[in-house]
């Protein structure tokens, strides 16, 4: 564990975020996007623990996440600009996003949406006896979704290589969570179904990359899910690219006192402390990740746009008649004879 | 080799083959432990392949589809089976927002090969939660396949052709028809998407029909041809995407057209399909094509009141006959 | 409370579930019927502690519910033979029946499904300001339906005047509860959003009545949802005639061992032992219910077929147009001026 | 007393105004108290009725649908809000298992008063999961109305219509059309079911639009003008029932009918109404039904994908004109 790289990665996705949130009003980047500016702790501290085997699945408010699990920056910038060469061909546009190579397995816009599917990719993973696991991240609103339950559930049955991580900002939209739900404690939600979950407190960085280890050696060594709770602030508005945490604090005033309330100065300052960075090295480092965006978001601009759009190729992936895997295994074994007829009990 | 299968044995068969060709296959429903094998069409399934492969679920049909997309995603090839189709709305989210567009909306990143077999009811009260044929709502949707097949060669090459295909597919099955019997290969085989079937030739009218209507079409067609009418029967297995060409040709040919549907007719498949013939024939058809179907209702349980709700063959035939008489 | 009027109601249920059983095989009551013998416990509890104002709301297994409400046995009767005098028309079936006179406000033969439209009627209660508490009944496989979760949340957030009442028999259809549940233990499941449970074991008669008047007290009180899970035996198929559990031992040989596990023998055991009913007033009473059922049947048979049947009569309950409840209210409340634009800050 | 109202303003009228007339009344939906109203279409409603009338819900679509059937049957009766039209997949089984069916299932016992409003999104890369327009499914099942208003006078006098009617009633908005402007009454009105609203008078060609298309079709009429040709634009507004004998009236006159849609044509409202209307006009057409629509995928994200996507005015106007002279 090197939390030096995990501050980095919380700056790059603080800088990415950014970026967009600045050059959203141009109106280049024409889809619904959702930042998660003051949220950077938790996918900088899953990525950093995250081999390549194993496999991310997102929210419409991902961005970090893709980060995190090393996702291509300029296929995310592409795609915001709706070009052919975005991580989803244009498709799909900020809230649905994908970068199979690193195994970050797309994000849905609908809320709770990609929970059960993450428990298929673990499913997946158990089945083939593959290595990996699945990180299924949701907000504070999921926990309201009933499929929520019925995934952990179908979880702890099969006993899946999957960690629930909730990011409560006690936000969906901007309804607070007092409205919403009868309790707005979390981690323990699942606690009756055997799955005992646990809470960090916001900007408790320690605790976080602690947690977080854990959970992924626990779920590692097969025994099945976690589940932790998150607390964090939204420092943005819900979608778009109004915002008004102290997102500049870190490098601009990290001892203002805006700054206690910003993951990356509470981290930083416990770096500098043991003398594991200094300033000069972040404003560098700053330097280096404003070049590296620049330089994509440029790249991505620049990239060709569709010649002629066609709406219609990826409808579906393969045509009207199937090939059978014959011959994958010994014929003989196909054969099949009915020797009874079932007795239907169950016959309505 | 040839033998003699159910429609429930044909399923089982082909789902047992396509477990036995290929690993990444496995199944998931509810009552797969059961001696009655999913009213038979899982026969031997468990038997053979183990929990493993033949996983139970919770009732949770909304997580359930979930847990399949993501595992199609991984590169598994699920099968789900729900013993009624009208348990499948709780998965609509999972199933039209997710499953029909992942291939879409990630720029033909990732296909999503994954099957739901919907077993529709029929008779004996089931009633209004229990008898929805859904294909149609399903055909709306682009990024599905959608198939409802009416005998055991077609349900077995079908259900081959549906697992082994790289897109997410809704099968309509339809528990009347389970017992059908019908002469099939035991060997494995695909019967493609978008192919209807002539299952009777005739001159005089075309009768488009699917599911468990196809019987009532072939016997309409015989008291038809009692009558002196000579009637075409078209299955049409495919609902998205349709073989509207064999269905065209077979019309301009008869001049006329009746379509049959195991659902309402309002924004269906058998609307669709008038469109469709119209727009292609414009001019050519000797008259307007018309729609026999369930009634504007729900499915009601008393049976004085079901025998109303479905068309018999009578009914089709002596629609038929109007048709062909020009007095309709 | 009066235990001898329960085991009445007990006697009666199952009394009504074995003739139908019997006479099933006729072939006369076409539709799917899921009975509930050996589950008379619950029904006939609940239904001893209900007001007229309190709501049933049932399952596809609800014939105990429906009588246990009051329901007209008569028309439960010409329900499942489709008469047009059943309960719902012969619309419905034996999983469709209501009675709305008695306050059994129907059932769903979705699993599940009749749990939030419960949370509903409690909540147009509380909206008008009205008597009387909701039980929702269940099964334990409604416990894996993402709605339920989402039903106990709403219902805790609005403090609705609600029963949950699972009966835990261990199975959906033939499916046991351990293949389908991560933990078989359904008492303390909503715990951590504050509804803490009880659980009640098999033919604990004397826990079940005292968790139930508790459960009523509570929730009339204003103090919101209870939740239940009586464990309980099936004894009979999932749908239709077939039955194996010691159904007659209660009046036929009572102390035959078998009868032990049966809710009937075990509250008439106690109650001979205190003297409160002796064996011959329970043979009386079976030949008094024999009658009714015998004659409620009779008559149901004999109610008038459909003339002509109506397939669309009951698809909708009003005609194109709509009257405006103009007068309710003094008119000039009714104007309303827009004095601004609203800012819309959430515009995706 | 008229005054001049946009479309959101129109809903909040009505929801205002229905609230205030019935106490029975109440709002459910998410983001009821954000200074934005649901785009300005819930404007005051909370301030004025305060968290007892208008409920903030959970993210838990199913649930709360229910809620609304169960309340329904208490007598009450709920507007249930959507901000996307997709996020109703999760509350199907509440809607078409339950609330569609409740009234017929239990022999006509009860009522089920309920409004679903859902707002269909479009453009700004909305996308797969946020642009979805479901009138035609919901038209597929009886027992629900489904209307699809394309003005603010509509939009209001539908939605108390909807409210004081008896049966649960699905309201397809459009995002797109929130800013319109109307002169409309400030008092309370109703605009019946099943009316269609002929918007512009022609002779040449029918054009039959509804929701977000109609806009489209009114200014393909003025293209089409120009060009010396007379289109009659008709507003569908009710999907179920259908006002077939007006949009059959003037197929009829002008012989020609172009039906655009905001959905998918395969199976939907469209298809429907080619059906009726090639079954009514036989032989009497001059030319073939065409339906205009989005293309069969879900909706894209990019920018010039979504131009695609979307049927412009001068396509409508091109297709028609063609339709006119004979050459498709
Ligand atoms: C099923 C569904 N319902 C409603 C919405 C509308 N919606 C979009 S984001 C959002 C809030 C999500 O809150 P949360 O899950 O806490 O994530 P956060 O935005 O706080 O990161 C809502 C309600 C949706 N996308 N999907
Ligand atoms: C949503 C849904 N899924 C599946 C079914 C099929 N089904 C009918 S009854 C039943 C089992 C219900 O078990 P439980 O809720 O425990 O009630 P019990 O039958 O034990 O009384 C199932 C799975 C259904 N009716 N609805
Ligand atoms: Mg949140
Ligand atoms: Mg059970």
């Amino acid at each position: 564990m090197d939390r030096v790289e995990i501050v980095k990665q919380m700056i790059r996705i603080r800088m990415v975020e950014q970026y967009i949130a600045a050059r959203y009003p141009e109106q280049k980047m024409r889809c619904p996007t959702h930042l998660c500016l003051g949220q950077e702790a938790v996918p900088a501290v899953y990525g950093h623990f995250a081999d390549e085997a194993d496999i991310f699945v997102g929210t419409c408010r991902s961005h970090g996440y893709y980060l995190a699990k090393g996702g291509d920056l300029t296929a995310l910038f592409a795609e915001l600009l709706g070009k052919p060469g975005g991580c989803s061909g244009g498709f799909g546009g900020s809230m649905h996003i994908i970068d199979l190579k690193k195994n970050f397995w797309g994000s849905s816009a609908i809320v709770a949406g990609g929970i059960p599917i993450a428990a298929g990719a673990a499913f997946s993973l158990k089945y083939k006896k593959k290595p990996g696991v699945v990180v299924a991240f949701f907000g504070d609103a999921a926990m309201e979704e009933g499929v929520v339950y019925e995934t952990v559930n179908f979880a702890l049955l099969h006993n899946l290589p999957i960690m629930f991580v909730c990011e409560n900002n006690g936000l969906a939209i901007t309804t607070p969570i007092e409205l919403r739900q009868c309790r707005t404690t979390l981690y323990n939600r699942f606690q009756a179904m055997g799955l005992a979950g646990l809470r960090v407190e916001e900007n408790d960085i320690a605790k976080l990359i602690d947690v977080a280890r854990k959970s992924y050696d626990s779920t590692r060594s097969g025994l099945g899910p976690t589940f932790v709770e998150c607390r964090v602030s939204r420092w943005c508005a819900h979608v778009g690219s109004q915002f008004d945490g102290p997102v500049d604090s870190w490098w601009k005033e990290p001892v203002r006192s805006a700054a206690r309330s910003c993951p990356i100065c509470v981290l930083m300052d416990e770096l500098i402390e043991e003398g594991k960075i200094d300033f000069q090295l972040m404003r560098d480092l700053k330097d280096r990740i404003s070049e590296e965006i620049d330089s994509a978001y440029r790249q991505a601009e620049r990239a060709s746009d569709r010649a002629r759009p066609n709406l219609t190729e990826f409808v579906y992936a393969s045509g009207l008649t199937s090939e059978l895997p014959l011959g994958k295994r010994p014929i003989k074994s196909i054969s099949f004879e009915h020797t009874e007829q079932p007795k239907l009990v169950n016959a309505f | 080799m040839n033998h003699s299968r159910t429609y429930a044995q044909a399923i089982a068969e082909a789902g047992f083959q396509a477990m036995d060709m290929d690993e990444s296959v496995f199944y998931v429903g509810q009552g797969t432990r059961d001696r009655g094998y999913i009213f038979g069409s899982m026969e031997k399934i468990f038997e053979r392949f183990g929990p493993d492969r033949v996983v139970e679920m919770p009732i949770s049909e909304n997580a359930v589809a979930g847990v399949c997309v993501g595992a199609a995603l991984g590169g598994l090839r699920p099968i789900l089976v729900l013993q009624r189709a009208d348990f499948v709305f709780l998965a609509l989210d999972q199933l039209i927002n997710h499953a029909s567009k992942f291939h879409y909306m990630f720029g033909g990143r990732t296909p999503v090969p994954l099957v739901v077999r919907l077993i529709v009811g029929k008779g004996w009260g089931q009633g209004p939660q229990h008898s929805q044929s859904l294909h149609s709502m399903f055909a709306h949707f682009p990024g599905l396949r959608v198939v409802a097949p009416s005998e055991p060669y077609s349900a077995k090459g079908l259900l081959l052709n549906s697992v082994f295909c790289d897109d997410p597919v809704i099968i309509v099955e339809a528990r009347p028809l389970y017992e059908i019997t019908q002469s099939i290969p035991q060997e494995p085989y695909v019967v493609p998407f978008g192919r209807a079937r002539t299952v009777v030739e005739g001159e005089d009218i075309t009768i488009a029909a699917l599911s468990f209507m196809v019987p009532e079409a072939v016997q309409a067609a015989g008291e038809l041809a009692e009558a002196g009418k000579s009637a075409e029967v078209i299955d049409i297995v495919s609902v998205n995407p349709l073989d509207i060409n064999t269905i065209v040709a077979s019309a301009e040919k008869t001049g006329r057209l009746l379509v049959l549907d195991t659902s309402w007719s309002f924004c269906g498949i058998s609307a669709e399909l008038s469109a469709q013939v119209n727009e292609r024939l414009f001019g050519r058809l000797r008259s307007p094509v018309k729609r026999l179907t369930i009634p504007y209702c729900p499915a009601p349980a008393a049976c004085d009141l079901e025998e109303d709700y479905y068309q018999p063959a009578s009914k089709v035939a002596e629609c038929a006959e109007d048709m062909i008489l020009g007095v309709c």
